[in-house]
């Protein structure tokens, strides 16, 4: 873009999964190649510890420009004032095509970074099997049970997860609870002004409970890492899972080719306004950052419609880009996610359990929904102790 | 000597012992064997199940150049060996000093000020971490090798001394006197006399810092985070996670982390037991 | 010039006083050795003149130099310790030559102290030896040596030779001889040993609980002891006592159904004594049977033998010659009445006729 | 000439007096500002909230109150503490255990003791990954291999929150159990040989000489056993931060680690309440330290 | 009943032989020494009876019993270390009862016996103390205790008196000569100090390098050695020897410049002798200028003179009375030629005239 800038850039990246990682490095490539003159100097950490090491690295020595995520999540640096408000990069016109997702970038009325990538969650399952077993792709909670029952019957499970991390337990309850009781009402959970113990939260979790109690669900998930449980996948011995989209990348290196896998929106239960999962990860200039320039530079850079399409493709992140102007690589999985985003969530887009919740709630609610998984029957004893968590949070 | 001397028991059992040793090895090594067949291991071996099955093929060189081409571990390793050595360096230096003067001196508080250290080297150090953390912070060094050594030195210096000090104490005191008498100044003797005679010691001390100080995690986690600046043992977290469910790369990753305070122990193996046994705590 | 003179010198550690007071002449070139039980204060004695302790109340002077408050290095004194001491780092020369090094003497003058240390001690063959390669009669050697490169004017030993075996102690008793023969430096040592006391010292120190018992050249407290204590601690075996009432004349001695004729001032008469007989001044008389024989122990040329008396107070004499007792015998004694000592048997002090 | 001790420097006349603070120095200060100073300012820490960036609001004793009164995590991690500090001094038997059978002289016997010994010098991280790995529910894991094979059915141990802690520390004993080996052997190196003799005389043999004359003679080995041991099984953060990150269900939780999570973890960063926990945590180890500082002291007293 | 026969015991670690097949018979109730140089054997013979190590070659009785493999606690011996090996974490009366116990004798019998021992050594006031509170000497009275409890046939003794002070050393050697007179069982005891082994023993076993130089009494030995070795063995302080050539009826003796008229056997004519004699048999004879005083050392009633010969031979000799030599005086010598022994100067072996 016409101007170069010069000098020094410190970027920390999460992005430590193998394919996301490809892509960083690339991207620093590029964007040091129409910088010549720019020294970037790229730290990639464990996805893991960067989201304890993120406050540390914000306050001591802070970098130009650091990964983290949208909403909620934002929250305490930005109350602690550790992000640099980038408003003006949105209203000075440097970043076109980003108007669209401008709200999960506001929080107190400024925007404090760029996003540029986002993802569907939804049910990835293998093809193969459900043709063997001659099952469809659901629409209703009743189809997705009685295909359950199918697969459950033909000895195999039917949701590979890994929950040793606890978040990915939060992508099933926000999915339940969305479709039981509407995407407002998980909102309202989200900010605190709905009891735990409430009627409809304990209907979500019994929603929840039938699934569980049938066995549909791998033994041993809180033993396993959402990579490690891929494998059960692969084998065959599990058939769907509730995952975003960047499962699909390591799927395919396992050795599933796109006539194994297919997606589809995860069924109905109520008949409520349906939201759906759709995290969006981001790029930030801490507040003591010394290049700031070079920051919104590479910002700028990161979210043009070019840069994003080519990041998100298929054979790189196989993401969503969040510019408008943008393409969507021709991907049957980027395609769908697309298309359901655009055309079938009505309720709203959420961007995950544990970036919607304050942090300790979130910590506290996922330790619960693992155990819950584990031990349904568990479940007043769950909500009590959330409930008091909430009450003590939130106050 | 207890128990009985196997040249003095029955034929049966001296037979029986020889057998039974390898076998009790094997079974208290195995997990490490597993992680050390693991680490040779193709890919495919984990794909297809063969998880404890022998190797389908021998991927040494594969699996290791991974971990040593195609990762940080490198990297961290060489944060290991700086964060390491220094601390080495440092502890010895200012416990032998520290050790010199509780040792050899008598003087009002002298054991007051030793069991300073010594209850100071017992306190569950999750208490210092964040006023650590926030020190640490405060004079730039968070997420630096100089940060992290730093405080190895110091809280490492309540154990060294400790082990210094009762070794000062075995010396036989005369020889000090001797050079007391012959108008050696007390700079001198520390020089010229004492630490001479605390070879063994150092020895001691250094190969078992060098252990404690590669092998720490928490201080890592802690103090740094990163590439830059974090040792293996953090590293080998992080290098984890790029290879999640990749078992043999873990595994050879481990088992680089793992080397350099192993092979330390068989190269020095006299000096570590006895400054085990001779410092008597960690 | 260099005598060592102490002046009501005293020791407290905390509270415990352990050195009552001492007052000590030693001359220029004297063999001083300080004997007593363990315990007494010898050690302690020694290293406050050495400086090595600090003095507690009194004064100290070695030559002309009030030396109380110094530090032991600028005393002019070497000492020469029980367990040698010797830097095990070093070599002999190195160990020798330390002194003198770190106190920045030329290469050259340490060069030659050694040398002239090492001819003196023989220790031409080991100088490039470590103390562990040394036997332990070499390595006292070396710390001698050690002590001598220095010049110092007052020589130091506590208890040298009592980590050597009997054969080499005798051996480098002798050796210790020579030299004082041969620098003539004054020298002040300890120990326990009587043996070593009596054939080293010009001079004998017996000290009791931080307390002098006597001063006095070593055949002169053998001969001449002033009291019960020095009489029983100087002589091996140890001298006889048994119980006496000085009489008219004479002194009653139940145990050997006897009296001693004896001149005595009046003013005792009637008083309990201690009378003291060295086993050595015994002899047996088959005639008499006061006695009877507990225990023989022939040692070759010589022998012992326990008698016990009616009473069950014990005797031991020393037989020469082929002619013994046997087990069992009754026997008399027989001795010059001029071997006789007397004491107070209150306060042990000795009464002179 | 008497002017001499005059003339000398205060230094020269001091020194002896004056060295050994010299010499103390660096050390104090060190271990003073890392140590010591850091210890009171969590006391202090912890009677405030504090999110470790803005200013800390004074709160009195409410984290204790929130702590003690009936704080699930810490109960359980509270328990989990004194199930590692009792099944931790496990390690002192089996590490006699072994040292019994491997002090012998064998051909090779340096190399086995050496190999034995090994799992101590490896990282906890290390040892922790390894044992994570034996551990692996279904047949993935060597564990589950070897029961199997003896006809029992897999487990899930650190998949199971009434496990998942035996689990860690299972695997925690594994080089405690080395390092206690290690003491034994050079205690019994030191056993007096004559005493082993007089004892055969006197016909004790086997348990009873073990037991009567041995273990009496490796106090001191115990008692080194026995701190290490308990420091060890206070500390013991590694293994659980890498095998099972607290869970499952946040079942493995030591306070150690229900510090650190709520101190520095992705959600945490309540650093008053952390300091609360690592206060609760540093009494609990005063009393060990007391027990140890008082029988060093007793030995001191002995000496010079 | 209880006497100890050794026949044809031989011992080997690995290829290293140190016990050169010994044939020894020790009767019941003896009193039995081992003494020699270091490193001859005396402790690996003696724990070849306790059944401390095994024995090679050879067997081995108790009584009647052969006892050559069986195990220590059935042989019925009962052992004193030189260390005492007393076990420290329980107290006096424990330790002496512990034997018992571990034999499972009823808890009244093991009582009785203590008291017993007790008793004889005058243990009483101790029994509840531990060792570590306990003197030297108290030390090793237990460990005799504890052997005694045992009511063994055979006691075995390793230098048990060589970390004592030469006083104590004294007292606990009559103890024991005490002890075995009062309870009268076999007895064993290894040392290498003269005194002991002529004190205590009935039967003196004098070994070098694996083998027997001469069994004997005490007296014995030392009037009639069989060897050079053993001559110069026992006796306190050592035997002088000289060289010396047979003449016609007489032993040149040049050192002392004469000739000692004396019945020799023809074959010996014109060879090289070593002539033994006794310092204490020797008597200055101020007439004399064979010899030159070097060193004289006074001990009390005691003192020795070293002498020098012209051809550089070295004679000590022992004077008593009050006349002395003084160093640097050229004296003679005279003595009885009784007192002479002579030994062939190769085999070393006496020549009886
Ligand atoms: N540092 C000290 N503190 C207190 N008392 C001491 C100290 N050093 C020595 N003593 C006491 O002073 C007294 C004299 O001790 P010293 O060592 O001089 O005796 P000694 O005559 O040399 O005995 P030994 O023959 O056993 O060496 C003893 O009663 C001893 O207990
Ligand atoms: N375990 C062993 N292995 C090899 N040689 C040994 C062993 N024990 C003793 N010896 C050798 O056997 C010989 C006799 O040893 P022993 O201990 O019986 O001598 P000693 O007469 O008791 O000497 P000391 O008077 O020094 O005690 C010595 O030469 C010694 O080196
Ligand atoms: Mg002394
Ligand atoms: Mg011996």
């Amino acid at each position: 873009d016409g101007h170069t800038v010069s000098g020094e850039l410190r970027i920390v990246s999460d992005m430590s999964n193998p394919a996301p990682r490809a892509v960083m490095e690339g991207l620093v490539a590029d964007f040091g190649a129409l910088n010549p003159d720019l020294n970037i100097e790229l730290t990639i950490v464990d996805r893991e510890a960067w989201k304890t090491q993120i406050r540390n690295s914000l306050t001591a020595d802070a970098p130009d420009v650091v990964n983290w995520y949208a909403a909620n999540r934002m929250g305490p640096y930005v109350e602690a004032g550790l992000f640099e408000d980038v408003s003006d990069m949105y209203e000075d016109g440097s970043l076109p095509g980003l108007d669209a997702v401008k709200g999960a970038m506001t929080l107190n009325g400024a925007q404090w970074g760029v996003p540029y990538t986002f993802y569907q969650w939804g049910i990835y399952y293998r093809e193969d099997i459900f043709n063997e077993l001659g099952l469809e792709e659901p629409t209703t909670m009743e189809q997705e049970m009685a295909n359950c029952q199918v697969i459950l019957d033909s000895g195999r499970k039917c949701y590979a997860i890994g929950t040793k991390f606890l978040w990915t337990a939060g992508g099933w309850f926000d999915y339940m609870n969305m479709r039981t009781n509407g995407f407002d009402f998980h909102m309202e959970l989200a900010r605190g002004e709905v009891e735990w113990t409430d009627e409809r939260v304990v209907q979500t979790f019994e929603n929840w409970a039938a699934l569980i109690e049938m066995g549909a669900f791998i033994d041993d998930h809180q033993s396993y890492s959402w990579q490690e449980a891929l494998k059960f996948m692969t084998d065959g011995d599990a058939t769907a899972y509730l995952i975003g989209n960047f499962a699909v990348a390591p799927m395919r290196d396992a050795g599933l080719d796109d006539s194994q896998i297919d997606f589809y929106q995860f069924p109905t239960i109520a008949d409520v306004p349906q939201g759906e999962d759709a995290p969006t990860d981001t790029f930030h200039i801490p507040a003591q950052a010394s290049n700031k320039d070079n920051a919104r530079a590479f910002l700028a850079y990161v979210a043009s419609a070019d840069v994003q399409t080519e990041i998100n493709a298929g054979a790189a992140l196989g993401q969503l880009p969040v510019n408008a102007n943008s393409g969507v690589d021709a991907d049957e999985f980027l395609e769908q996610g697309f298309d359901m985003l655009s055309n079938n969530a009505q309720g709203g887009v959420a961007q995950f359990f544990d970036r919607d919740f304050p942090a300790e709630m979130a910590s506290v609610g996922m330790e619960g929904l693992q155990e819950f998984m584990v031990f349904p029957e568990n479940r007043d004893d769950i909500l009590e102790r959330l409930e008091d968590a909430r009450q003590r949070i939130y106050q | 000597m207890f128990p009985t001397p196997l040249e003095k028991t029955s034929r049966q059992w001296q037979i029986g012992y020889q057998v039974l040793l390898p076998i009790v090895l094997i079974i208290w090594l195995l997990p490490l064997i597993a992680v050390a067949v693991f680490s040779i291991k193709p890919d495919a071996d984990f794909t297809n199940g063969n998880y404890w099955g022998m190797p389908s093929s021998f991927e040494m060189f594969t699996n290791y150049g991974k971990v040593f081409f195609e990762s940080d571990m490198p990297r961290y390793l060489l944060n290991s060996v700086f964060i390491t050595v220094p601390t080495v360096i440092g502890c010895i230096v200012l416990s032998s000093m520290t050790g010199f003067a509780l040792g050899v001196y008598k003087f009002r508080g002298n054991l007051l000020i030793f069991f300073m250290f010594i209850a100071g080297n017992f306190v569950p150090f999750q208490i210092l971490m964040v006023p650590v953390r926030d020190l640490t912070l405060s004079m730039n060094l968070y997420d630096t090798k100089t940060g992290l050594v730093l405080f190895h030195i110091a809280f490492q210096t309540g154990f060294c001394t400790l082990f210094m000090r009762n070794f000062i104490r075995a010396l036989p005191f005369p020889l000090i006197e001797a050079a007391r008498v012959e108008g050696v100044s007390e700079w001198r003797i520390f020089l010229f006399v004492v630490l001479p005679l605390m070879k063994p010691a150092l020895a001691a001390l250094s190969v078992l810092i060098f252990t404690f100080i590669w092998n720490d995690y928490f201080w890592a986690i802690v103090l740094t985070q990163g590439p830059d600046s974090q040792p293996v043992t953090a590293g080998i977290t992080s290098f984890n996670s790029q290879y999640r469910a990749a078992y043999h790369l873990m595994s050879a990753g481990s088992i680089v982390a793992a080397l350099p305070p192993v092979a330390m122990f068989f190269l020095m193996q006299k000096h570590f037991i006895a400054g085990l046994t001779l410092g008597a705590v960690k | 010039m260099s005598g060592v003179t102490l002046n009501k010198v005293i020791k407290k550690y905390g509270d415990v006083q352990v050195i009552h007071g001492i007052d000590l002449e030693i001359k220029d070139g004297e063999f001083c050795v300080f004997v007593g039980p363990s315990g007494c204060g010898k050690s302690t004695l020694l290293r406050m003149v050495a400086g090595l302790e600090e003095t507690t109340g009194g004064t100290m002077a070695i030559g002309d130099r009030d030396v109380t408050t110094m530090d032991p290095s600028e005393r002019g004194v070497a000492m020469v310790f029980q367990t040698y001491a010797l830097y095990p780092h070093m070599t002999v020369k190195e160990n020798m030559g330390f002194g003198l090094k770190m106190n920045r003497h030329p290469k050259k003058e340490i060069e030659e102290k050694v040398a002239e240390a090492t001819r003196i001690l023989k220790l031409e063959d080991y100088l490039e030896r470590k103390p562990a390669a040394l036997s332990g009669g070499q390595r006292q050697r070396v710390s001698i040596g050690r002590a001598i490169v220095r010049g110092p004017e007052v020589f130091l030993f506590d208890e040298p030779l009592s980590n050597l075996d009997a054969e080499l102690r005798v051996e480098m008793r002798v050796e210790i001889a020579r030299l004082h023969k041969e620098i003539g430096a004054t020298m002040i040592y300890v120990t326990h040993d009587q043996v070593e006391a009596m054939t080293l010292a010009d001079k004998i120190v017996v000290l009791r609980m931080g307390v002098i018992e006597q001063v006095g050249a070593p055949m002169d407290l053998y001969r001449d002891p002033d009291n019960k204590f020095v009489a029983g601690f100087i002589g091996s075996p140890a001298m006889n006592f048994m119980d006496g009432v000085v009489g008219d004349g004479a002194v009653d001695v139940p145990a050997l159904k006897t009296s001693i004729p004896m001149k005595i001032a009046a003013a005792y008469k009637g008083k309990a004594v201690s009378v003291g007989l060295r086993p050595e001044h015994l002899v047996i008389d088959p005639a008499g049977d006061a006695l009877r024989v507990d225990l023989t122990e022939s040692l070759g040329g010589v022998s012992y033998a326990y008698l016990v008396s009616d009473s069950g107070e014990r005797i031991v004499i020393e037989e020469r010659g082929d002619e013994r007792v046997s087990e069992g015998q009754m026997v008399g004694l027989s001795f010059e009445d001029k071997r006789v000592y007397l004491f107070d048997a209150e306060t042990e002090a000795r009464i002179r006729t | 000439m008497a002017t001499a001790t005059t003339q000398r420097s205060w230094y020269k006349r001091n020194e002896i007096a004056v060295t050994p603070w010299l010499f103390l120095l660096p050390g104090i200060v060190m271990f003073a500002l890392y140590v010591i100073f850091p210890i009171f300012q969590s006391f202090w820490i912890s009677f405030h909230q504090w999110d470790g960036l803005g200013e800390k609001t004074w709160v009195g004793l409410a984290n204790y109150e929130r702590l003690l009164g009936g704080d699930r995590k810490f109960e359980t991690s509270f328990w989990n503490n004194l199930r590692w500090l009792v099944l931790y001094l496990l390690a002192i038997p089996m590490g006699l255990f072994i040292s019994l059978f491997l002090n012998q002289k064998v051909f090779g016997i340096r190399l086995y003791k050496s190999l034995f010994f090994f799992p101590f010098v490896i990282s906890q991280v290390v040892v922790g990954l390894v044992f994570s790995w034996f551990y692996l529910p279904g047949d993935l894991g060597l564990l589950n291999v070897v029961i199997g094979f003896f006809g029992f059915e897999p487990v899930n141990i650190l998949g199971r929150a009434e496990s998942a802690t035996y689990g860690i520390i299972a695997a925690g004993l594994w080089p405690q159990t080395a390092y206690c080996m290690i003491l034994y052997l050079t205690g019994l190196n030191s056993v007096d040989p004559e005493q082993v003799e007089a004892a055969r005389l006197d016909g004790a043999k086997g348990h009873r000489m073990l037991w009567h004359v041995i273990l009496p003679q490796l106090k001191p080995a115990t008692f080194i056993a026995f701190v290490v041991t308990i420091i060890g099984a206070l500390r013991s953060f590694d293994f659980i931060a890498v095998m099972t990150n607290g869970g499952p269900f946040g079942s493995t939780r030591v306070l150690s680690f229900y510090m650190f999570e709520e101190s520095l973890s992705e959600f945490g960063f309540r650093m008053g309440y952390g300091a609360a926990i690592a206060v609760v945590l540093f009494f609990i180890m005063l009393g060990f330290i007391t027990y140890f500082l008082w029988s060093m002291y007793q030995d001191e007293k002995g000496a010079r």
